[in-house]
């Protein structure tokens, strides 16, 4: 997820309308930066965060003149939203909005491709009101104006601000296609006092997958990792996928679903998963499981390690080997419960006896036994 | 019967000379597969074991009438290897890759439904019918032939359910990987639809997760007054909302994506509902009884 | 048309391999500039200019040394390449190039779309050698990779450049469509010794009329107001088309097949147009005509004005209208001949006895007369 | 007969309400042309003079069988409404828009060709059948019904050069602008077909310009040994290289685009080549008359 400003200022290369903003990033001197440059009050000083409900959590603050933008600026960034600070304030001209609008365009399964969403109503209540109009776009180059009009019929009532909708709408949806986003969500949409509509925020989600052919897409996930410690840094060069839960027990394992399914059964048998950690996506060898380990070593939330791993074409006496070296490089005592399941199982035992590790056959026992090992360091 | 896949499927690989085309030229054909040409421009005249490599899948076809691919090829060149594939008259076309961008998917999907072939991917381990084919990489072992019909979201959960189902006497017609992805080349409706015509399935286990909708329709189909029985496994009750549990689709955005939401709506609809991977052989032994097809829902 | 340096920035945003170059503006202090932030030598010092041909005109010099890039960049700076000084020099890394090959992009009306032509001996003598390969695409997303291999088959032998080659122009149009070009041409597209393909030069030509979409494009055609003079941009502002000629007859006129038409019948009785000046694209007033006789009332290369307008759309008392409010305001002595035929022109003569001048029925006698007061004024 | 457009068509506009639009009804209508309808979004409902406005395409097709279509919107509104055209079944679409992105052309182009639907534009006066019907804003003085077809790449050109035909008096069957941009609605070569099928035609003027391809196909046409005979004026003598002269694909970017060539391969082809403007009319009678136009090229 992009930042507000960045999302804006992809919007505006499109030929959009956004507010003109200056962004305020973190340090001694934001307040006064910000107050030098600004000439008209009031303004919003907005959180940059890349988590949602910023609104209801005082992540806008309207400021009447310089004095109230310094006090918001630093307000702001001693504040926690979705757990993190903000990495930038955005500074803008307070808007006259005669209407708040909703309007996004996501990728959808349902419309083998992209919907279209639109609400007369937007704001930070648009959860609870009525459902929004939905326009099943497909394809970006199947979008029809007239198709989108006739959705909007029974929505939007007036007919200019429909029939502007509906451009922007046309833009959006190409935008999306053209550089590889998952989601544009403008919300609220700004209706001004002249009729004309403007992007008051921007939520703009991109595929990361799409970063070979969008180098901006591959600047923005170098960014992200930057943003983390070294550790998680490292299993995510490594292509893990990383979640970070509440618990004690921590899963070294492959696949989304079989990774959903061992978190739930620790649940399930008393025990606290402390992460949902997929390490499939990326080389399972010694040097792709090396850093999962030394991520959840150094995590002293971490009491127990389960590894579960049910490889097709990953190949268990390749990860029982792994394994072996792992643990015979590791610093670490915390206990570390095994169950491989899947192609050349059969060698596992052999290759496991070397290291004095035992193979679960079945995840239930390994589940019961890392939920044992938890509650015994408690 | 199965679907999609069966022992006269004539398969070519799209990059066979790479390390994977390799393995599953072996892997696949001790299964049974028909492989009957691979693909590699500029290698055209080598050959990989006995199959005879080729510089596109029309040449392919001409000389071998290979009806189905299977893709491993980079992702950047999926969506050039899967549209020769679909243009070219292949009926089953099959991408594992993960890492695919979606709109390519989205690209790829169009392009099945207007020559009508059927395109099984991304971001799946691909499908196997039991003691037929199979196409992809799953372990062999984990599976024998039968009636259950199983759609999965994630690769190595449906390894997992089916080594279950196998070991209970369970077997399986034809195990789809749909995948995570939040465009699919086959949605879970399709999947549904096909095993719901397909005479030797007589029910069908569907493994989920939390996030998109995919789920909506498997209830609507077991809705159904005509409806096979239906059991499900949805999984991510732990999953805290907002976050992307490995999968693009798997995540909670709203509420009707949450894994209670979603297994509510399974039970409303007459799924039987899993309720963890260890019940998985029990709720599909009831979804199979005649008795219990009949109630629906009682084993949730 | 792009400079260089900036058809690179577009390439290498969508993923595609270029030098990593430095832009140097011109300035007393260019040479050191430059000298101080390359390391490696040799290297290429390149005059960024948009015309084509700088190869054969000397803008390309190799440096081996920081004096030699300094002695170059003052030389490049003096030198003018299709009429124009460099704006900019670009030093690159001198590549070691095994092969040298052409690529290209561009809409082609044949092809109802794009076109992808591929050479295997690419350069600055391309267009002495054999034609291309020629891939007609069509729309950007009907590109296949399978077909364009079937096109290169017979073109390269080498089936790993095949392979690139095919990737490169997939990901050339797809960027093409993106962003609104017309053309991208890479010549020579460079074979370095790991077998990899860098663009070693980069024409980027894009759509002006898809600047409402891409704010980047809206921004280019302002800056290319900024470069010329004041009279002229005036003219552009006015959706004006200009180009200027040697002669000394200039035309005000409307459409740019009937432009030509008058420029050819010029010649052709022996006279020498100053210009081709298509008015009809903006407003058809007195607005919109003012700054074109502004610009060549003060050219003095131009001695008579032949305004030629044959109109649909646009009115001819409406145009005589025009004429007669610009002829009052107008303070140079420079004689205008009058040509205004089409919708209403039996409405002209009556506006015209008003500030006695005198309509021509026939482009021919309009355009003798033109000749004959250019001849007198010489 | 005539091509495209004849006192059949019945037709709607695009943009009605707006400024071209509404001058457009009133001076197309004194024509003959057969105004049934206008579109404009949310106004449905009203009428400009006597001419019902409706919400969309379809609407105003069902109610008044329109199956014409002329657009006067903004550059960047051009196609969704060219596309709302064509697929709600106009079988001609004019867009004199100039401005549009080559891209959507190109779109345009392809849903014109998908559902068999002419389409004339962009960037052009529009079309008109002299004494039956006109689509766009030319002089209806200059034009008289006649056998001349008339393709003309530049607006004001062919306003100018079918005055001076009119003048002689030579009639013209229809004369169709097919613009100034690389890509068109409808070619050259597309347009010299309907011509060369078309009774009433018996010979086609060619108001070419430098730049471009377009005169490939003329001459390709031309050299036919069933070809009505071509007269042809090529403008841009005294252009230079390398620049835009006002039209897109008026650039001279390789020697086969410069005037000479295009006329050394037109004479070549059994064209009549116009030398110059004023030469218009007599190389038209030579190449309307039965002598000459055995005699290919001769009046060049």
């Amino acid at each position: 997820m992009m930042l507000e400003h960045e999302g804006k200022k992809l919007l505006e290369s499109a030929g959009i309308r956004v507010p003109k903003g200056l962004v305020i990033r973190p340090g001694r001197t934001a307040a006064e930066r910000a107050s030098a440059r600004m000439e008209r009050y009031p303004v919003a000083a907005k959180a940059q965060v890349r988590s949602g409900g910023r609104g209801r959590q005082g992540g806008i603050v309207k400021a009447a003149d310089s004095a109230a933008l310094a006090a918001a600026i630093e307000q702001l960034f001693a504040t926690e939203f979705g757990g993190a600070r903000p990495e930038a304030v955005l500074v803008e001209p307070w808007l006259a909005i005669e209407r708040e609008l909703y309007l996004s365009v996501a990728v959808d399964g349902r419309a083998d491709g992209y919907v279209v969403l639109y609400g007369p109503r937007g704001g930070i209540d648009i959860e609870d009101g009525p459902p929004p109009a939905r326009y099943a776009v497909g394809a970006a180059h199947r979008f029809r104006t007239h198709e989108m009009r006739e959705v909007l019929k029974d929505h939007e009532p007036d007919y200019q601000v429909r029939e502007k909708v509906i451009a922007l709408a046309q833009r959006l949806t190409r935008t999306a296609a053209l550089h590889d986003c998952t989601t544009i969500e403008i919300n609220p949409l700004a209706k001004l006092g002249d009729g004309d509509l403007m992007a008051a925020d921007a939520k703009v989600v991109r595929d990361e997958w799409a970063a070979f052919r969008n180098r901006d897409i591959a600047g923005q996930l170098e960014q992200a990792k930057r943003r983390v410690g070294r550790r998680l840094r490292d299993c995510l060069n490594m292509q893990h996928m990383y979640v970070r839960l509440d618990g004690d027990i921590a899963l070294v394992s492959g696949g989304a679903g079989m990774t959903m399914a061992a978190m739930d059964m620790i649940a399930e048998y008393g025990g606290r998963p402390a992460c949902f950690l997929d390490c499939s996506p990326g080389p399972t060898s010694t040097r792709g499981y090396r850093p999962a380990f030394a991520m959840l070593d150094a995590d002293p939330q971490v009491k127990v390690i389960l590894v579960s791993v049910f490889g097709g074409g990953t190949q268990m006496q390749r990860v029982a080997n792994s394994m072996k070296e792992i643990m015979a490089e590791r610093k670490s005592r915390k206990p570390v419960v095994f169950r491989l399941d899947g192609t050349n199982v059969d060698q596992v035992p052999a290759i496991f006896s070397q290291f004095g590790a035992c193979n679960h056959a079945r995840l239930e026992d390994a589940v019961a036994a890392a939920v044992r090992l938890a509650k015994g360091a408690q | 019967m199965s679907i999609l896949l069966d022992r006269t499927n004539r398969v070519l690989i799209q990059g066979i000379t790479g390390q994977m085309g390799t393995f599953f030229v072996e892997d696949a054909r001790k299964y049974g597969t028909q492989i009957v040409a691979g693909i590699s421009p500029g290698r055209e005249g080598a050959r990989v074991g006995d199959v005879p490599v080729f510089g596109s899948v029309r040449a392919a076809r001409e000389a071998t009438a290979a009806d189905t691919a299977i893709v491993f090829v980079p992702p950047a060149a999926v969506l050039g290897a899967t549209l020769e594939a679909i243009e070219s008259g292949c009926r089953l076309v099959v991408a594992t890759a993960d890492e695919l961008p979606v709109q390519d998917t989205i690209e790829i999907r169009a392009a099945a439904k207007l020559h009508g072939a059927a395109f099984v991917g991304p971001n799946t381990p691909g499908l196997i019918s039991p003691g037929k084919a199979k196409l992809g990489f799953m372990p062999s072992f984990c599976y024998s032939p039968g009636s259950v019909g199983v759609i999965s979201r994630s690769g190595s959960l449906s390894y997992e359910c089916c080594k279950r189902l196998t070991l209970a006497g369970i077997g399986q017609s034809t195990v789809v990987g749909i995948g995570g992805d939040p465009v699919k080349g086959t949605t879970a409706a399709e999947a549904l639809e096909l095993f719901h015509r397909d005479p030797e399935t007589s029910a069908v286990l569907y493994l989920g997760e939390i996030g998109g909708t995919e789920e909506i329709f498997v209830a609507e189909y077991a809705a159904r007054g005509d409806a096979k029985p239906v059991a499900a496994l949805i999984v991510g009750h732990t999953a805290p909302p907002g976050k992307k549990m490995g999968h693009a689709a798997a995540l909670i955005d709203s509420k009707a994506e949450s894994h209670a939401a979603k297994v509510a709506m399974l039970r409303v609809a007459g799924v039987h509902v899993v309720g963890g991977l260890s019940g998985v052989v029990k709720t599909m032994q009831a979804a199979l009884s005649p008795n219990m097809s009949a109630v629906h829902g009682a084993t949730a």
